[in-house]
């Protein structure tokens, strides 16, 4: 279409990275990084994560937890990035990461907590963990990722920070100003995108009329990749690469990483209001655990027995954090008070006198 | 030919979706914009079934972006549209702020009314579901201060219905809250009529001599038992005034009442602390001055974050704390 | 750098258009729809514009208007837009967009009363106008705009809706949230960028690291093109082009117009404080109005007598509506409560009345 | 060695200058970002000659972006820095409550002080200048109201240096207007000895006993005045309570004063209704109601958007409002 009165001034090309395909075979071969012993272990990290979702889920049913979404169908994407990032790299997520987070040593009854309704949750086990506590206003935690980086980048720290969203979050403004900012900064920064399809009832189709979320990083000019977020290699090829280029200070990366959410939106949804089942038969097909116990199978990795003695092992480890949250102990009135400010304000502090009270006449222990 | 008006047994999450379906059957400059709110009816099923009725050029899906919602909403309404927005939470409606403070309130005013902005912004508030974080704000105070914008918030599906009504005809930008906790726990017998209520006008809800509740919304709950049982348990004589409108606020009926009762409660969930009653309060004692026998009462929630919802009934007002606060109130100035 | 793993998913690129360069010179061919006519009108409207910026910051020195931003270097962006649209486009314009509105039958004295921190400068002297009035808040037009273009959607109406922001602004959230409505809605919108290199006293490189603006539509896949800022024959085009794509209804267009600021930001700034002399001393080599004068005189359209009336010319005009606008009488004190609501409410009309005994006790009349 | 301080004749611009320099080299981990605030020293020059002593790793100019200003000093907080953004107006600050509301105000709360946010956000504030629409907001309410966060409003150039200074060592996230009509009208005595002032008290400007005159910011200016005048035209003995602090508020300060003259008048610049005014009055009718002999009085701006500069005077409160509500005040209740 172009007329001769225009030059092209400007190119750009999205690419797409794959390794695993959904039969369980590897179309191109294996990056010499990723052992077969990095593949059993995430595989394990996927059969736990699985393993909490499912109890996050009963535990709800039966009232001792409050909403819930659950990551089936997207565990590859969390697992990958659990594994690749290190211990002083910082995590700033958003509400489906749970096994990223538990594989960076946030313990489940910590996810427990922050899920049944207790604000300990985001304290986490572990003191020296700066990462983020999950995110609830949509895409909000892209800008704090961007304040993050800026600040590593500033004490020219060798970390990365890594933030993540889902592909809904992709249309807010937040998304873009960070990626703006983490263009021009050269910020240490990866930003990966659950494209899972849909943001509650809504088709990715209705949120953007772009061919990939990749895309939208041209818009920064930063480095953007599309990989299968199916595919447990890719994911550890890409996440790897782009983490390791934010902890030189060469830039920052968008990864769009393509799944499908299985579940509802949360608990508190009804997928079958607005999805057809045939579209979430197709996608069960492609989920990431089948493909990588196919591999690992063929590769005589893994088999029936290892299966089921990981599946019991998690349903036990599981078992005994759900116990450690069933047993936490409540919070009391001050809690709510007390970090409100660094130190109570006068005003606050009549107010939590009165609380206690209240407190105990709501609850008398 | 008389036309009979259907009656239903309505819940405000039906009145509510009443509401938008007889606006969006009288005039064809309607629409709907929000996420969820098409295919799905909104994840509280306020707009259920209206994509079906009035299809996807007036029911609008839109994507996950509330600051566009709302700056579009302003495009739209300056072209003779009404658009009707949902904010799924009220927690979700800060983006949402410059394009209401500076542009949707100002632009009749801005053009010395060359250009109006017609538009509604609803949006569920308050806490009491046992929501995530962010879910169970209340924060009407803010937007109250806002000069050119409405704010009004029903208490029951008879006066969501009415007044829900009247902010889509309203020529001016309005602010709808929706307490959802009493989405689906109160049920009245609704006329869909297409009558709206006044958007200028606080209700009595209940008459009484020795001391006046003023609240709004759920809260209207806790502190019409609270007077109930005042009545009963201790023979006091209680009114109850609903608010409604936050903004533009009537405080001649708040007035009279005090100015007859000599005392005055106000009950609201939102923080204490340059929280609604603040205005209320200056009003009273602006205009009641020497009618008032006792400091006019506050029972709201704390100024802390809303705890979640493990927790949040130690936040929430409850029917003890009113009455307490109103035997305090008539004690004091005795 | 594309590794085996990778295929190449999407591809993108950005053109310029040129016809006019800077010696006045045509490097393409004059397109059959831009007559010299059309050209000389374009000249004419920029001296207006051009004798209407320098009143204006005249006016200022004197302190009979208020801070005013000129588009001193600009205006050939303003006035092609101006030309192009028609009456029932819709214009969403930003601060600097005087030559567009004063074409679109906004009359100066108009322009003076809004710089002159009178309302009804916005009120327009044509009440058919639906125009909105300048944006102060950067970028929040472009999602006025885009929910204009949907109304227009709506209704299927066959107009475009236009709207204009800085180089600055494409750094906003709501830059990004419009454009990627405009792509998904398929709106009926034409978003101009007036790239003149500087927000205030921060250049583009600081804003963003992309090569192009145009470059941000891929963002939201629709389409974009740059144009040098100061060709009037490519504005023309590509606008008109962009125009009726848009009143087809087949889809948004971003036009990057690059041009430069050879003024101050506002007069209320001082450029010399951040910018280089000779950074604006070529730059007013490549401003719009020489080139096109060179062409015009060239090819016999334009020659000194002519340039010495058409400036009298549009002096006078301006002169009476200078006057005009210092004749415009005072606003009452009702005015500034009567458009806050439709109708006064009660809490209102008590503050109303206590404003006009101040007003009467501040300026008696 | 005793280091002598330097003393200075300083406008507010120049004292808000000095407590930057003085915080930026006594902790490394402070840093400036912003629009403008760099080369170009910002809009109104308080950041002038920072970039050259501190570069710019700690003096940011940053995109013309305001949700990421916030949002980024969000982050950078938690990580042991101490963000001072500059918000370049009040009016362009709307996109950022997102920010503010839900996460600078919630980090501490929300992680049981695992992460803190100390940052300060700097934006002018206030009309008279002249200048263009949305360059004259005062919307400190709309913040007063958000919990965990604090609201402090310098009145002079001494208190601009010790507040801006206590800000910026506070580990909370404080909103710091500056009065921009003062920025360079008044000129103190100024010790840049690096103190700061208390974040939590209000200040006594006057003493006096017949009425409390109360109020912050620029409008100080009005209020000195008419009391001023009170006392010598009519012998009426005005204390005056500069706020200083919005949020939290020393209502102790206040109530005392209120308890003492049983009078009282505010005095804000800000629209009236749900205004900053009204929870000052609720606490003192709370506190102080058998005390109080007449109805606190409000001057203010009205519930309109403020007029363009052409019309600004009509809408900000001047001495003769002030001076006649005080009249009013002292007649009520005789
Ligand atoms: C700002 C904001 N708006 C709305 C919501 C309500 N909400 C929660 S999740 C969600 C959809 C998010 O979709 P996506 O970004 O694709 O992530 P996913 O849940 O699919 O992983 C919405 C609209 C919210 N949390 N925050
Ligand atoms: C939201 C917002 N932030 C800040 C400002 C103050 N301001 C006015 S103009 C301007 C620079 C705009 O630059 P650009 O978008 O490139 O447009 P230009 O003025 O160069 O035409 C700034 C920061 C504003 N008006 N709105
Ligand atoms: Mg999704
Ligand atoms: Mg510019």
């Amino acid at each position: 279409m172009k007329n001769n009165a225009q030059t092209e001034i400007a190119q750009f090309k999205i690419l797409r990275e794959e390794y695993l395909n959904a039969k369980g075979e590897l179309v191109n071969p294996l990056p010499s990084d990723i052992t077969p012993a990095l593949l059993v272990q995430f595989y394990k990290h996927m059969v736990y994560a699985r393993t909490f979702d499912q109890k996050a889920i009963a535990l709800q049913r039966t009232g001792k937890l409050g909403t819930y979404p659950s990551a089936l169908g997207q565990e590859a994407i969390n697992t990958a990035l659990g594994m690749m990032m290190k211990e002083k790299d910082v995590l700033v997520p958003y509400y489906r990461d749970h096994s990223t987070r538990l594989i960076r040593g946030t313990p489940a009854r910590d996810l427990f907590r922050y899920w049944g309704g207790d604000e300990r949750g985001s304290l986490f086990s572990n003191p020296l963990n700066v990462d983020f506590p999950d995110c609830v206003p949509i895409a909000t935690q892209l800008s704090h990722a961007a304040g993050i980086a800026t600040a590593m980048k500033i004490r020219n720290a060798p970390f990365a920070t890594v933030t993540t969203c889902g592909d809904g979050a992709t249309s807010r403004g937040d998304f873009y100003e960070a990626l703006n900012l983490a263009g021009v900064w050269q910020l240490p920064l990866v930003a990966v995108v659950n494209n899972n399809r849909w943001a509650i009832s809504v088709p990715f189709s209705k949120q953007s009329k772009v061919q990939t979320i990749a895309q939208k990083a041209i818009a920064a000019e930063i480095d953007a990749l599309q990989v299968d977020g199916n595919d447990p290699i890719g994911l550890l090829t890409c996440f790897n690469r782009a983490l390791k280029k934010a902890r030189d200070h060469k830039g920052a990366t968008l990864i769009e990483a393509v799944t499908y959410r299985l579940g509802d939106h949360t608990t508190a949804d009804d997928a079958r209001r607005y999805r057809k089942d045939q579209d979430l038969e197709s996608a069960k097909e492609i989920e990431p655990m089948i493909r990588l116990r196919l591999w690992l199978t063929q590769n005589n990795l893994w088999n029936d027995d290892l299966e089921q003695q990981e599946i019991m092992d998690c349903k036990n480890r599981i078992q005994q954090e759900v116990q450690a949250y069933l047993d936490t102990p409540p919070q009391v009135a001050d809690d709510f008070f007390n970090y409100v400010y660094e130190e109570c304000p006068a005003e606050l502090e009549n107010q939590k006198t009165f609380a206690r009270e209240k407190f105990n006449r709501l609850s008398p222990h | 030919m008389i036309k009979a008006h259907q009656t239903h047994e309505a819940t405000m999450v039906d009145a509510l979706n009443l509401a938008l379906k007889h606006a969006l059957a009288e005039d064809e400059n309607v629409v709907l914009l929000g996420e969820d709110i098409g295919t799905n009816g909104g994840v509280f099923r306020v707009t259920e079934g209206l994509k079906d009725i009035f299809g996807v050029r007036r029911i609008m899906d839109t994507p996950l972006a509330e600051t566009i919602i709302a700056g579009m909403s302003v495009g739209m309404a300056t072209q003779g549209l009404r658009p009707v927005a949902e904010i799924q939470f009220m927690g979700f409606i800060y983006s949402t702020v410059e394009h209401i403070v500076s542009h949707a309130t100002r632009l009749r005013n801005r053009t010395r009314g060359r250009l109006t902005c017609p538009l509604v912004i609803r949006a569920p508030f308050g806490g009491g579901i046992h929501a995530p974080e962010h879910h169970s704000e209340s924060t009407e105070a803010m937007f109250g201060h806002i000069p050119g914008l409405r704010v009004v918030i029903p208490s029951s599906p008879v006066r969501a219905y009415g007044l829900l009504l009247s902010a889509i005809r309203c020529n001016d930008p309005v602010l709808f809250l929706e307490p959802k906790r009493v989405y689906r726990s109160v049920k009245q017998n609704l006329v869909d009529n297409g009558e709206g209520l006044p958007l200028d006008s606080c209700f009595i809800l209940r008459e009484g001599n020795d001391l006046t509740l003023i609240s709004w919304g759920a809260m209207i709950q806790e502190t019409l038992q609270a007077a109930a049982a005042l009545e009963k348990q201790y023979g006091i004589s209680v009114e109850v005034v609903d608010v409604a409108s936050i903004k533009p606020l009537d405080s001649a009926t708040i007035i009279e009442s005090v100015k007859k009762t000599g005392r005055a409660v106000i009950v609201h969930e939102a923080a204490k602390t340059y929280g609604p009653a603040g205005e209320i309060i200056a009003r009273i004692q602006e205009e009641a001055f020497f009618h008032l026998r006792a400091p006019v009462g506050r029972v709201t929630g704390f100024d802390i974050p809303m705890p979640y919802f493990k927790n949040e009934a130690i936040y929430m007002p409850d029917i003890q704390q009113i009455v307490e606060q109103a035997q305090t109130t008539l004690q004091q100035g005795q």
